[in-house]
């Protein structure tokens, strides 16, 4: 049922230009969050259509939290962590790696395009890759078109 | 080249060469017809931007027109203008357009023949060296532009600005910097920001290395690299393509994505 | 929202001034082709009644909003076509004057068809330029009926009687207990041989029972803060606090003596004193019995310490020389032998440095050899006088018959070079001046009982501290810096601040009393006005860009920029020039200078290099 | 010794050994001055961009640690300091330092940065190596502590723009150097060490050739925060190097420029670079180009097989460089290498100098201030038996000012030395400690939310990006909201006075202050809330800084929307959050060691002398360990004598309980609070030190038990002690049971351990012949000092190949040694009268029994795993439990002592409290939806979980968090079926709540 709506929709939205996705990041504290902080340090700049929630650990990421975000109308979920061996809670992240692989499967069975989920790693220091990562998928969502749940 | 007819923009204090150009007038001294006028109240208010960016619009040569030192109405300002008009020969000179094209002069209100004699002599001299060879030369253009940025910056106007502060009153721990010194700060800043202006300019539409950066500029690869690494940290340039072991830049466009 | 442009162009004839050379029908002809222009036209002399009246019927037949005049210089014009610009209701900065007569007929008279050419190109300049300019007014600012004169000597007695005299209530602060400064050092005055202290009381008693001023003794300036007409001053009155808001500033510090220390044995010899100590002693009654004595000039001046001349030194040495002349029995002390100078300068809570400077020097000379017995007096028509000197400055009328006057009576005036001054020793007890005689081309020694050393005025420590308060600039010397030399000599370039007396430079008395004058007439300008009309033409801050480097305070000669509570920087308009220096200073390029903008002097010059369009 | 004792330390020197003592320190109740002469803490680690061997983010690891050591209140950091002069005694110093001015006032910088940005002066920058430009006015890292910009005086050209920029007016430029005078009871120094200026050996180029860097300029290159954003590039012409070689030992095993010592972490650091710029460009080359190389470490050997197998990193072993040459056209390098036997050139793009350490460049200044002695290389001169403890009483060591070490055993060392200063200052301990009161908090509970929001301009930072005013405006709108403002500095010190008058004034129950980031400054805020008597948990950050307005700075419409929004879902957590409590666990304040050997003895000691019970449990009959098995004379006395002493002292020691024949039988609680079982009975302690130490190899090969001519070196060492050894001819193996394919690590001590033998032999025997079969002679730090005797005395080393190891036969009585030489390129053969086989250390065998009794895990190799490699050397991940000695990895008497004292401080840190507070954001189990399922178990890596059975009832099972170990990383939360499980502080239903709202249709 939803991927027939979805279909629709797609198309009616992507004839229009004037389109801001909204793109949902959860960050990991000590990490990616830290990471985005030196982006702005830096002065990297970037779209401005993502809101960052953060969260003490990638790990802390329910799936709900993701489900909920795409009925809620968000275009994209971007999910940041520490590298793998880097976790500041020991081995958190790769749990986060196995909950985002299964949720990209659901989604594509829910009609979802699975880039709309994405999981990076980014640490303290990677700014620069904050900032290419916010630019690559805001890129992307902007492809894919808006979310197919989303009423006018 | 004998039917070139220089284009000449004369900038002209109010109270001094203004007057003195009138005076030249009323004397009926002839000139050659070649110069715009443009009426300022003090010669201060030239700013380098303001030249480079005539220059950029077509001006074979400059001239700016000021009371002589001490005698400013507004007492201090063509101390200032000396100043600024060293920085802006500096910078178009950096440009690869030839320095004599600007002109500062000190005329006073009595000194019409002065007037007189200084245009003619002006505009001969720039009919002598033909049009201002960016008409025709797009890397020099490229190199005004980069001037006519770099005199853009906070950093040199306010260097520039300080100067006289710096070498006359002192600075702020009571000191006096010595003019040499002093001279030597603003080259260093002026030479690095131009330079960097001009990686910008250049890196505006192509992805160039540093190797081809430093064959543009004129400079060593060394040195453009620490120009590149600056204006990296200042987020104005960043790596677009690394095409083998060359990584090659793009300046970055403001306004975010 | 924004109207259209409409312009009109008037272009002169100037007679045959312009006509004659300049095909002024084509350039008119060419006027209406450029963007904006409505109305254009011809006027045989635009200046003329006719010419003005078709400004104005032109203005309202056309609903002109923008007024070209190509004719002759806007400095002596421009207020004409202004007036008759404002009499049709436009405002008159919406005027654009094109000089096509100074700057092209007359200085291009045998190239009709490029005069032609260039007038047409000045007239699209000012086409280009019109359509930029916007209305602009100029603000009046109130002013406070108060005046604060700070220092309370000669000089700020006079401009603050005189001031109060026009009505206007007036702080005199002075920092000491008593009003009179440096002059009460003085025993008598030169050109007349006054007595200072006579000549002093009735000045002082002229500001004690004025009702006007108001008398602020033992105080400071402790805040000035505002611009002309509004300054908002803080003062403390012998430790209690004063804020009152005050139109104009006269500033009337004075000067102070130069110590010359470690010059001509002045450290070392008792009897080796400054012209001041010398007053003092010569006032106090109490200079010792003498038979010789020596006079040197310019110690510390004129290159030596200080580079510049302190203009009085010669003209009181001379008096000086002619009271032991003539009146030295007056003069000697009661005393068997000298006294110690107790006090120097005008700062009467030194004498425990000076007892100190003293001790330091007798300590010296004990060490080297003890008092030595003075010689017995000689009588007053045999005190042998000497005067070492550069030059003798006795410039103006009188001063030089003075100079002839000491020559006469055996003052013997020697010159030295500065290359090889005199030296100062002792030699049995008694001091000696070693010098070399140019005109014998000999090393002479004299013996004298007592040495003399005129020593500059010197711009006093408190100088640059009062500089930083108001704002105002020192001269290279320390002294403050008037705004022109010749022209503007009691002002400073800020408006509302005057200056006068030895603040500004060493001075005599009488100088001190034109300047005092002068500062306060000035200064009773905008008292008695009421307003000032502030210009038009002012530099504009674009509060969002400036990030509050404060580049633009430090070049602006008048003091026109502050920053405000946000931290940026702010024009007060009222002392505002319109120079433009802080715009093109301004690193962030916040500031533009109204009337002169970049933008409206980039359109002209972009104006000027259009290919010509036929 | 002092009559009064001060409770303060001062500690010297602010690189990651000082942090780790300060905060040691810190935490066990003393007052510590950090004194660092540089503007910020942070030292050589912040500059470096990894670390070996688990290529951690050197910075990401690090910055914790100094923001906590920044924010500590016992902690008082004196920087751009140094020392003048001491006087005194141990237990009460007089110190006497000079702070050079900042010309910035501290208490006002807020770090903004502003000033920075304005300079208009550049000059090279020193943390970068020069590599890149900062201003005049400067902070030397963007994540420096204390965050204060800093003139540097002799670039400043005194312009004034930064003090007129300067919103919050923190910059004085008249503002004087400071004497400063401190009262200590002890002193610790850790200056550091300092590069070797590669400038010396000019064979190499340095500073000549372009492409010639150092290896921490390398490391500069490699970061992303350096000059060329992580992408190496050759200075010389910006291109990226496809072959980079790296020669070892520059200034470091070199007589001639004075430092004949091995500088231990070149080689590791070295294959660090290496591996991590092959990481960063595909198909680069590295080369390295050693004598040995000594990966003495925990997992050090595993890292250099992978980065030769893995990485490609070609490894030139046994070479030394003699000459690099530039190609002045392409400036490309030809290193001149000398290998076996013949002279080779090849051509690189970029080399790399693995520069050695050096004695601090200050180290003789401070040696005669403080009168204590230098080694004879210039280095702190300390006694192994003592290694944290300078020639002066009351004054000890820690890090690499005392010789050439790695981070870990830095770290280690800096514990340690925290528990040399509490033992001499027990007595004064908590006495000048301060402990903040509180007023009361409100109960809110049943309250409806009353926001106040606080919107900072942070300067022009924000201000002059996003319209504060109008985010001002739209937060009043949001529901809760009751009270907004705007503040030019939201975290000045004024401004938290008027939050605290706000809060009281609006009755406000929850604060969001949008501003930066919430990693520095939500514990300023948080602390402001609770002084006016709030729950610090009833606050919420919105960070418009470094998320919208330095991000976005060309937009400002859409930043100022993107405010908006990340306002409102702050706000909308606001409404939901609850005042949490950190409960307060009760402490034993005593403690159990495991294991009587030499680190265990050392851990109850120094725990024991700070005034606390101490359990040593040893399984044997006696105390001493495997320090009984060694007899060369090291430092001042024999290992003997050392240990008789070490053990009266501690049979002597009134707090020391030993059990001897004991085991440990079981454990549980937690920490703070363990009951341990043993043997004879149970002991309930507040921490556990493991010190179970390891074991010899036992060889069964070369004919070992099979022929009499055959021993370890510990045995030769026993004979030689007793002068029973009589061989003329004398092979050593070494790697005997190590570096091979059973036991891949390198055992680290036994190579020094055949160096002591050889030399041994050889002055008992000069005329004996000694062969040592090697492939690398390990001989690291000062211990190379022996290597270079034994090559002196005659010791004959022959290196054998990587793969094949010496082959040994008896034939017709006599022993054949067959093996390759490889500088001579052919087999060596060798009758030997007796063969020593240099054997490795092994893991306990019983380990895997005691670490799940301890929940704690192994390495790989079987022995104990800390925490954390690089910083948490002798912690475990579970809080309480410690590690010290060979347990934790083999290691030499010094390196013993001074990680058993380690241990023992960080013990202290736990038992020196009366109560511990838990974590305030942990997981919470909602006991009426949990059916005990147990998913959430295995998922917690701090078996913080349990379940168990509900009381009553038999069947039915729940989880339970233990709220002393969960860390709240709320791993387990998300993983939760039934929803049972709850993060506190980060509830699903405020993370729903900043969802929802941040998907609703924004302002307007």
């Amino acid at each position: 049922m939803m991927a027939t709506n979805a279909e629709k929709l797609v198309d009616e939205s992507t004839a229009s230009e004037e389109w801001d996705p909204k793109i949902i990041v959860f960050c990991c504290n000590w990490c990616s969050y830290a990471g985005a902080d030196l982006a702005g340090v830096s002065r990297l700049q970037m779209p401005t259509d993502f809101l960052v929630i953060r969260t003490m650990c990638s790990a802390r990421v329910d799936p709900e939290f993701v489900l909920r975000a795409f009925a809620k109308g968000a275009d994209g979920v971007l999910v940041a962590g520490c590298h793998p061996a880097d976790c500041h809670y020991i081995g958190g992240n790769y749990r986060t790696r196995r909950r985002i692989a299964i949720l990209r499967v659901l989604l594509e069975q829910y009609g979802f395009d699975p880039d709309r989920l994405r999981l990076e790693w980014i640490s303290a220091s990677e700014g620069e890759k904050f900032q290419k990562t916010i630019r690559e998928f805001t890129e992307r969502i902007k492809e894919i078109g808006p979310n197919p749940l989303k009423e006018d | 080249m004998n039917s070139f007819e220089p284009k000449i923009i004369g900038f002209l204090c109010n109270w001094c060469s203004y007057a003195g150009a009138d005076l030249a007038g009323v004397s009926r001294f002839q000139y050659s017809p070649n110069i715009r006028v443009i009426r300022v109240m003090c010669s201060t208010r030239i700013s380098p931007n303001l030249v480079l960016e005539v220059f950029k619009s077509g001006a074979d040569g400059v001239i700016v027109g000021g009371c002589h030192i001490g005698d400013c109405h507004y007492m201090t300002g063509n101390y200032y203008t000396d100043k600024r008009m060293k920085l802006t020969k500096e910078l178009v000179e950096l440009a690869g357009i030839e320095p004599e094209r600007l002109a500062l002069e000190w005329i006073s209100a009595s000194e019409g023949e002065k007037f007189a004699r200084v245009v003619t002599e002006f505009v001969d001299r720039i009919r002598h060296l033909g049009p201002i060879p960016t008409k025709n030369d797009q890397k020099l253009m490229k190199r005004l532009e980069a001037a006519a940025e770099a005199s853009k910056l906070f950093r040199l106007r306010l260097l520039s600005g300080k100067e006289l502060r710096l070498t006359g009153k002192g600075n702020v721990y009571g000191e006096m910097i010595e003019a040499e010194k002093m001279d030597e700060i603003l080259d260093s800043a002026v030479n690095d920001e131009y330079d960097r202006s001009l990686i910008l300019e250049l890196t505006k539409n192509n992805a160039l290395s540093v190797k081809e950066l430093a064959s543009e500029i004129g400079k060593s690869a060394e040195a453009t690299l620490g120009h590149v690494a600056t204006l990296r940290a200042r987020n104005l340039l960043s790596i677009c393509s690394i095409d083998g072991f060359t990584p090659r830049y793009k300046a970055i466009r403001l306004g975010g994505a | 929202m924004k109207e259209d442009i409409r312009i009109g162009v008037f272009v002169c004839h100037c007679g045959t001034n312009i006509g004659g050379f300049v095909d002024v029908p084509s350039v008119v002809e060419y006027s209406r082709t450029l963007p904006g222009v409505i109305y254009a036209t011809g006027n045989l002399y635009t200046c003329a009644e006719d010419g003005l009246a078709s400004i104005r019927d032109a203005i309202k037949e056309h609903h002109l909003n923008r007024v070209i005049v190509a004719s002759c210089t806007p400095r002596t014009h421009a207020p004409l076509f202004q007036g008759v610009c404002e009499e049709a209701g436009l405002n008159k900065y919406l005027f654009t004057f094109v000089n096509i007569r100074e700057h092209c007929s007359w200085v291009h008279m045998k190239e009709g068809p490029k005069a032609t050419e260039k007038a047409k190109d000045l007239v699209r300049m000012g086409v280009a330029r019109a359509q930029l300019l916007e209305p602009k007014e100029e603000a009046r600012i109130d002013v406070e009926p108060k005046a604060l004169v700070i220092g309370g000597g000669i000089s700020g007695m006079v401009a603050a009687t005189s001031i109060a005299n026009h009505g206007f209530p007036v702080y005199l602060v002075e920092k000491e207990a008593d009003f009179g400064g440096f002059v009460r050092n003085l025993n008598n005055l030169y050109l007349g041989g006054k007595d200072a202290t006579e000549m002093l009381k009735p000045i002082v008693d002229q500001v004690t029972s004025n009702k006007n001023i108001i008398k602020c003794l033992k105080s400071k300036v402790a805040g000035v803060d505002g611009f002309i007409g509004n300054y908002q001053v803080a003062l403390d009155v012998d430790g209690k606090e004063v804020k009152d808001k005050v139109g104009v500033i006269v500033l009337a510090t004075g000067a102070d003596e130069y110590v010359p220390e470690g010059l001509f044995g002045y450290d070392l010899y008792e009897n080796v004193v400054t012209l001041t100590e010398f007053e003092i002693l010569c006032k106090r009654k109490t200079l010792p019995k003498i038979s010789s004595i020596a006079f040197i000039q310019c110690v510390g001046s004129r290159g030596h310490v200080k580079s510049y001349c302190s203009r009085i030194c010669c003209n009181v040495a001379i008096k000086n020389a002619l009271n032991i002349a003539e009146n030295y029995q007056n003069i000697l002390g009661k005393d068997e032998r000298g006294a110690v100078v107790e006090k120097v300068g005008v700062d009467m809570k030194a004498p425990e440095e000076i007892a100190e400077r003293r001790r330091r020097r007798r300590g010296r000379r004990d060490r080297e050899g003890g008092e030595e017995e003075a010689e017995a007096p000689a009588p007053s028509e045999g005190i042998e006088i000497a005067i070492f000197n550069r030059d003798i400055m006795s410039y103006g009328l009188e001063h030089e018959l003075n100079y002839n006057k000491a020559r006469e009576k055996h003052v013997r005036f020697v010159r030295y070079s500065p290359a090889n001054p005199p030296k100062v020793y002792t030699e049995n007890g008694k001091l000696v001046v070693d010098y070399w005689h140019d005109t014998l081309k000999l090393q002479r020694k004299m013996n004298v009982d007592m040495i003399v050393l005129s020593t500059p005025l010197v711009s006093p420590p408190s100088a640059p501290g009062i500089s930083k308060l108001l704002k105002v600039p020192l001269g290279q010397d320390g002294f403050f810096l008037e705004a022109h030399v010749k022209l503007r000599p009691v002002d400073f370039a800020t408006d509302g601040i005057f200056v006068c007396g030895t603040a500004k430079g060493p001075a005599d008395i009488t100088e001190c009393v034109f300047q005092a004058q002068a500062a306060a007439s000035r200064a009773a300008i905008p008292l008695a006005r009421g307003y000032v009309q502030a210009e038009a033409l002012t530099a504009i801050v674009d509060a969002d860009i400036c990030t509050g480097c404060g580049t633009c305070i430090e070049v602006c000669p008048y003091g026109a920029l502050r920053k405000n509570m946000d931290g940026v920087a702010e024009v007060i308009v009222a002392a505002c020039k319109g120079c433009g220096c802080c715009g093109a200073t301004c690193p962030e390029g916040a500031i533009d200078l109204s009337h002169y903008t970049d933008s409206q002097l980039l359109a002209e010059a972009k104006a000027a290099l259009q290919e010509a369009i036929q | 010794m002092a009559t009064t004792t001060i409770g303060s330390v001062m500690v010297v020197g602010g690189g990651i050994s000082g942090v780790q003592t300060a905060l040691d320190l810190a935490d066990s109740g003393f007052k510590v001055y950090l004194v660092e002469k540089r503007a910020s803490i942070g030292g050589t680690m912040a500059q470096l961009d990894k670390t070996f061997p688990t290529n951690d983010c050197s910075m990401c690891i690090m910055a914790p640690k100094l923001v906590a050591a920044g924010r500590h209140h016992n902690i008082e950091l004196i920087t751009n300091t140094d020392l003048e002069e001491i006087d005194g005694v141990p237990g009460d110093f007089r110190v006497t330092l000079k702070q050079k001015t900042f010309r910035v006032d501290k208490s006002k910088c807020t770090g903004c940065g502003v000033c920075a940005e304005k300079c208009p002066v550049e000059t090279s920058d020193e943390y970068n190596e020069g590599m890149r430009k900062r201003k005049a006015i400067f902070v030397m890292y963007p994540q420096a502590v204390p965050l204060v910009y800093c003139i540097d005086r002799k670039a400043c050209i005194g312009c004034g723009v930064c003090a007129e920029e300067c919103r919050a007016k923190a910059v004085v430029y008249d503002k004087p150097d400071e004497a400063l005078e401190i009262r200590v009871g002890a002193i610790i120094l850790s200056p550091g060490f300092d590069e070797f200026d590669a400038r010396i050996k000019k064979e190499y180029g340095y500073g000549v050739y372009r492409n010639v860097v150092t290896s921490i300029e390398f490391e500069r290159m490699l970061s992303a925060t350096g000059p060329y954003f992580g992408v190496v590039m050759r200075p010389s012409d910006g291109e990226i190097p496809k072959k980079v070689a790296f020669i070892q030992c520059v200034g470091s095993r070199d007589e001639k420029v004075g430092n004949p010592y091995c500088s231990s972490v070149c080689c590791m650091y070295a294959i660090k670079e290496a591996i991590i710029a092959g990481e960063h460009t595909k198909g680069l080359e590295p080369h390295i180009f050693f004598m040995d190389v000594r990966a003495v470490g925990k997992e050090f050997e595993d890292y250099r097989e992978r980065a030769e197998k893995e990485y490609g990193v070609k490894m030139h072993r046994g070479t030394r460089v003699a000459s690099v040459e530039e190609d002045p056209v392409t400036k490309n390098l030809f290193v001149r290498y000398g290998g076996n036997d013949q002279i080779e050139t090849e051509e690189f793009d970029l080399v790399v100098l693995s520069v050695g350490m050096r004695p601090a460049a200050d180290a003789e200044k401070l040696s005669r201030r403080l009168d204590f002695k230098l080694n004879k290389y210039g280095f702190c001169e300390t006694d192994i038996y003592d290694p944290l403890c300078t020639s002066r009483s009351g004054i000890f060591v820690s890090g690499s000012f005392a010789s050439p070490k790695d981070i870990p055993t830095t770290v280690a060392e800096a514990s340690g030395a925290a528990a040399k200063a509490g033992s001499l200052l027990s007595d004064a301990r908590n006495t000048l400690v301060t402990v903040k009161e509180y007023p009361v908090e409100i109960d809110v509970s049943g309250q409806e939310p009353r926001v106040g929001v606080f919107v900072c301009h942070c300067g022009i930072n924000i201000g002059g990006v996003v319209k504060v005013p109008s985010v001002v405006e739209y937060a009043r709108t949001l529901s809760g909201v009751v009270y907004a403002e705007e503040n030019l500095y939201t975290c000045s010190a004024d401004t938290q006075e008027r939050i605290k008058e706000t809060i009281k004034k609006h009755n406000l129950n929850r604060v969001v202050v949008a501003s930066c980031t919430p990693r520095t400054h939500e514990p300023l805020f948080q602390n402001t809330i609770r002084e006016s008597g709030l729950n610090p948990y009833l606050f919420e950050m919105a960070n418009i800084r470094d998320q919208c307005s330095w991000i976005h700075m060309h937009e400002e419409e859409k930043a100022t929307k993107k405010s908006k929004d990340l306002v409102r879902m702050a706000v909308a957590k606001a409404r939901l959050l609850e005042p949490l409590k950190k409960s307060q666990l009760p402490v034993n304040h005593s403690a159990l060691v495991i294991g009587g050997g030499l680190s265990g003895m050392i851990a109850a000691l120094d725990v024991a002398s700070q005034g606390f019970d101490v359990h040593i449990v040893e399984r044997t009959s006696r105390l001493g360990g495997n320090l009984a098995k060694l007899h060369h004379k090291e430092g001042s006395r024999e290992p003997k004598v050392f240990m008789d002493e070490l053990i009266d002292i501690i049979r002597g020691y009134p707090n020391i309980t030993v059990h001897l024949d004991t085991n440990i039988t079981d454990v549980t609680g937690f920490v703070g609070n363990f009951k341990v079982k043993i043997t004879d009975g149970e002991v309930e302690v507040g921490a556990i030190i493991v010190a179970t130490g390891a074991v010899g190899y036992e060889p069964t090969e070369y004919l070992y038990g099979q022929d009499d001519r055959v021993m370890t070196s510990l045995e030769l060492e026993e004979k030689l002690s007793r002068r029973e050894f009589k061989g003329k001819t004398v092979v050593m193996i070494q790697c005997v049971g190590s570096r091979n394919e059973k036991v891949p690590y390198c055992s680290r001590i036994c190579c020094s351990t055949a160096m002591m033998n050889a030399i041994e032999l050889k002055k008992q025997h000069p005329t004996s012949e000694v062969y040592v079969f090697h492939r690398d002679i390990r001989t690291y730090g000062f211990r190379e000092d022996l290597y270079r005797e034994a090559g002196q005395l005659g010791v004959n080393f022959i290196r054998i190949p990587e793969a094949s190891m010496p082959q040994l036969e008896s034939s017709e009585g006599r022993l054949k040694i067959i093996a390759r030489d490889v500088v001579l390129n052919e087999d060596l053969v060798i009758w030997p009268d007796t063969v020593v086989l240099s054997v490795g250390v092994r893991p306990n065998k019983d380990n895997e029994e005691l670490a799940k009794m301890l929940k704690v895990p192994l390495s790989k190799d079987r022995y104990f795993l800390e925490a954390h490699m690089k910083l948490r050397p002798v912690d475990f991940a579970t809080e309480g439990i410690f590690l010290a000695g060979m347990a934790h990895w083999p290691k030499f008497v010094d390196e013993a002592i001074a990680q058993a004292s380690g241990a023992a401080a960080r013990a202290v840190t736990i038992i020196s409290k009366d109560t511990l507070d838990t974590e305030g954001i942990i997981a919470a189990v909602n006991e009426d939806i949990c059916d005990g399922c147990g998913i959430c178990e295995p998922v917690c890596e701090y078996k913080a979980i349990q379940i168990v059975k509900i009381s009553d009832s038999q069947e039915k099972l729940k989880a339970i968090v233990n709220e002393g170990l969960c860390k709240g990383c709320g791993a387990c939360v998300a993983g939760c079926p039934s929803g049972a499980m709850e993060q506190k502080g980060y509830k699903t239903s405020q993370v729903i709540a900043m969802i929802d709202t941040a998907l609703e249709r924004g302002d307007s």
